[in-house]
């Protein structure tokens, strides 16, 4: 089937920054992201778990796919508000069906 | 004083403490029990739940006392003033940075409503009497605390902490302010007549939810000190117990002032011994990112958390209670 | 008349209304309350759970009336019939397309179970009886009425809507209709007998977990509107007041021919009045996945879910009492 | 005899079961009917909550027995015993593999927690009192079944099984067993003064509680034979019938050996008849990796729970009853 | 370690059709999926979130990993399936350990 | 942006077996992962899925980035761990922003 170039960009951030991403992200222009749940994991700033949490803690994950023109755009955007945040932001190539959508 | 210690041995015996017991000793154990985070969020609103509309069916009640405006005052200036006791404490004896101390002292500001929850029912089962509105007291208590910590921050750094329109909107209009304010307002609206309509789903099973939700506490609390051994000096773990003490005299004498009952000032007392563990932390993340979250969180939920809770709660009732007098 | 004020204001000042509307206005606000997915689905399957089987063990209790098979029977041609009313109106009064009208066609001849449940306990705190297959006639309502709009859209467009075995099936097997159906059969089985062994329960704390289930309705209704705003055309709201009024008509035709108790026309009037915002929409996302949800949802959670809930019921069970009379 | 009829009888048409098959046959339907994960899994922290308090609340009523480390022995004993005879009839009945058979066999050494509660309540409805610390002979049972099948595999194939430090850890700590003897410590410690705090929390809901948890384990129960219709031989089926005899026989022999009232008799057959679907599955997926999952669920969770759930507890305790004699 | 060349297809589709993209994806031979949560997001038809809901609404994610060759086939099934409605197909590649399970 | 090549590492493992493999990540040295839910799938060992599950069954999924010259390491250490068990391990590249957090 017809495919198209795409980029796929996966944020991992904490979960009290997920909604000025997203609003970050449509003020720059992109039109869809999805956003995904994290359950635990360790980095530099130690292990955690979202087990029995009961505030707005742990991390997020949201992906945005989007057509590689607009790719810098999106990462401006988002660096700026990960900036001074914990957060691993990823960046990989991909092909989607119906691009016309993107 | 042989009250004091029977008051003590009482609470801890109680099955509420226990089960928290249990989580710690099963977090540190590492046992994979666990609470689901869903479970765990559904448990807090329940709390949050009956213990806003209880508040408001007493003050439907018992009416509306010149005393409560006084109390909601006293409230804001506490969360306003705390901070910087704290914040002075922190830069004096241990050698937390200017952002750390000021994050830390931004949730001995704060309350723990489940801190507050948990006197409540001591109070009652010892049947003292307190005012319905100590509750709107506890929500007024949970956000100046933030705004005097930035301002800590500011002072220092200029670009220290982030601090805008859309973060106080967040602050102010938090789940857990916004559920117990509204539960509060529709119990003082519906009365004695709303309350017997649902008190068998927020009276006759709340101690029993109480333990379920304090053995979920235990276990992130050992999970959290599990993971940070070590990492805080003793100075610091010396402050999460200092600063409860100081935080309840000060609030002894706000309650004292005022007027309140016996039950009222040892409430006045919790709400200024306890520190935040859920609101005030996600407002660190967002306005002080770089203040490191495991030190105030093992402070609040680790250390400040069980004292107040095994020795602080008993203590500050007993002062209370021979203070003031019980009828 | 002045009983039907009378009895909105004690309906709109009781803890359920009123926690639906702090959850729409809390919405609003954008604040960040929010009752987790699991917790949501589970207070719906305990209400579910709940209502089916207090109908069951009241049938058991009071006898399979002649009435019974008639109520079934008037439920499924309700739910069969109520689409075209509805589609025709929309077509008149509004400016949707053929799609999205029999789209939100289906959602107005199906039911809403919590509107259903909402009334049930309106009419307990007013000790009105009513026949416990009502119920029964509620899992009936559910699913005819997707037939009726997917025959309006094959009717215009031959390839417009896909129905076919496996959509069939989903839909008579939907999680609620089992639910409701296989409680109301143990209800029934058991008798009270089991409704005894339950009661605490099913029955004690039944207020306060619909409090609570509202809160969440409020906040998700009270999300859509603020997503929605100004996208919807004020005639096409006016629908969404409009079509109750005229489906509670019919239900009460039908009750009244029927010959049901008071209680009984009122749940008729309700269940012909209420739309569905769960079964419905899902099936009409397979179905015709080109007629836009925010419009059937928007109407269905947004208005008319709404309207029922603060003025509807009351009205309805006002004029059946009146008409019936209450022994 | 017609004793056995009638309790079979009552216990078929309790609400309980029937939720079990009303579960069932919406899995069988292929109805989307479904728990959440969450839900299920707070269902079953509450039971375990609920049961191991009560267990230690009636430990701390009726005082300490001589009996007490005889049961508590007998349940090791039992546990480390049963793999064997299991073991020894799968390879005799069924063509299961060495692996397989000792996967089995570890399940049913151990034990079924809602099989228990089950009973408790079957024994609660029928009056006949049994002793508390029968719950911490549960918990004593769950992990020894598994040290007995990995010695089974090790004999057979040196590196076949794997057990380690860890995994002994991860077995003995595992969230259920910590939860049951936590509570029951917290039960037999804070006594009748506990329980009557928490009692409308874990005593009056707690049967509608399990219909609703029993529910969801008949979902689960007919995804699973949904899944492997054909797969497992008629003979293998045979032994998940067979087997609880077996094991009840055994248990009932220690029953009385040790004393204990027609409660407990019945208790401790339920106990040995019962198989574990959720702590030892877990621990084979890590010991025993190449066993095939399918067969133990199925032949534990679809065959061996319903049949003791619906035939065997009437059963067990019907032939309690008989023998000890019920006072 | 020796990996294989692979791809993998994430298919984010509005949960009703979950059942019947999974049976799609059975009935072109696909050996294995798994299916991932989604909590919300933003698209053309406007926002969503889970949170609060009870009926079976909003997205999914269905992921399969397959060797090369199967592509067309396995893109053919699910877009009979997406075809008319919301949803993002994306592929990338990858590469897999123990290409025999494949 | 500024963006660096790194590796993306995706192991989809049975839930019982999820601690045993973080621990093996951190004694191999990764410094941060991810562990993201998996609501249920099909394989070679049939279908499952988390609904109304009560026990620490079917399986989870852990994410690493990681720089492309530490993969092997990760891959052997991952390796012993799934080795005997059900499980998908992927590797795709993909490029990441501050890299000197990896
Ligand atoms: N290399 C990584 N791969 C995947 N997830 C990561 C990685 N590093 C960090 N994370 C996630 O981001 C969170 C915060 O990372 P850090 O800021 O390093 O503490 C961790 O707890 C992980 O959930
Ligand atoms: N570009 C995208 N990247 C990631 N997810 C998307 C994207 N576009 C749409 N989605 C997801 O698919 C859903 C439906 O998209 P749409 O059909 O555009 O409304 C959205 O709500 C998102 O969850
Ligand atoms: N090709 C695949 N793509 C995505 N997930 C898979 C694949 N194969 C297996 N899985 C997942 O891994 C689980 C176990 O796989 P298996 O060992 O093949 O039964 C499945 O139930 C899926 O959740
Ligand atoms: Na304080
Ligand atoms: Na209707
Ligand atoms: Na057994």
């Amino acid at each position: 089937m017809e495919t198209h170039k795409a980029k796929r960009v996966a944020i991992i951030i904490e979960a009290p920054m997920e909604r000025r991403l997203t609003n970050a992200l449509t003020e720059a222009g992109v039109q869809g992201y999805s956003i995904l749940p994290v359950l635990g994991g360790s980095g530099r700033s130690g292990q955690w778990t979202r087990e029995g949490q009961v505030g707005r803690s742990g991390m997020m994950q949201v992906v945005c796919i989007i057509r590689p023109e607009r790719l810098d755009t999106l990462l401006e955007a988002a660096f700026k508000v990960v900036e001074r945040h914990m957060g691993v932001v990823t960046v990989s190539d991909c092909e989607v069906l119906r691009a016309e959508r993107f | 004083m042989a009250d004091i210690f029977d008051l003590a041995t009482t609470n801890l015996l109680s099955p509420v403490i226990l089960f928290f017991v249990l989580g710690v000793a099963a977090a540190l154990a590492r046992s994979d029990l666990s609470v689901p985070e869903a479970a765990a969020k559904t448990l807090s609103l329940y709390l949050l739940f009956a213990i806003g509309f209880k508040g408001g069916a007493s003050v439907a009640a018992h009416g509306v006392d010149a005393r409560l405006i006084a109390s909601l005052g006293a409230g804001v200036v506490l969360s306003f003033f705390l901070p910087f006791i704290a914040f002075g404490l922190l830069r004096v004896m241990t050698n937390l940075n200017r952002l750390d101390a000021a994050a830390v002292a931004a949730h001995y500001g704060s309350i723990s409503i489940v801190t507050f929850v948990a006197a409540t029912s001591v109070l009652e089962s010892r049947l003292i009497d307190s005012e319905g509105y100590m509750v709107a007291v506890a929500a007024m208590m949970e956000a100046p605390a933030i705004l005097s910590a930035l301002w800590l921050v500011a002072r220092g750094a200029p670009d220290g902490g982030r601090m805008d329109a859309t973060l106080l909107r967040e602050i102010m209009l938090n789940g857990s302010i916004v559920l117990l304010v509204g539960s509060f307002a529709i119990g003082a609206i519906t009365g004695q007549d709303g309350l017997e309509k649902i008190a068998s789903f927020i009276v006759a099973p709340f101690t029993g939810v109480l333990c379920l939700f304090l053995l979920d506490m235990g276990l992130v609390a050992g999970r959290g000190l599990r993971e940070v051994r070590g990492q805080i000096s003793m100075a610091t773990v010396a402050f999460a117990v200092l600063m409860p003490l100081i935080g309840s005299t000060i609030g002894l004498g706000f309650g004292l002032l005022i007027g309140l009952s016996a039950g009222g000032v040892a409430l006045m007392m919790v709400l200024s011994a306890s520190a935040s563990y859920i609101a005030v932390p996600a407002a660190m993340r967002v306005a002080l990112p770089e203040a490191n979250p495991s030190i105030y969180l093992t402070l609040s939920l680790g250390v400040t958390f069980p004292f107040n809770l095994t020795i602080g709660i008993p203590l500050y009732v007993a002062v209370a209670s021979a203070i003031v007098g019980v009828n």
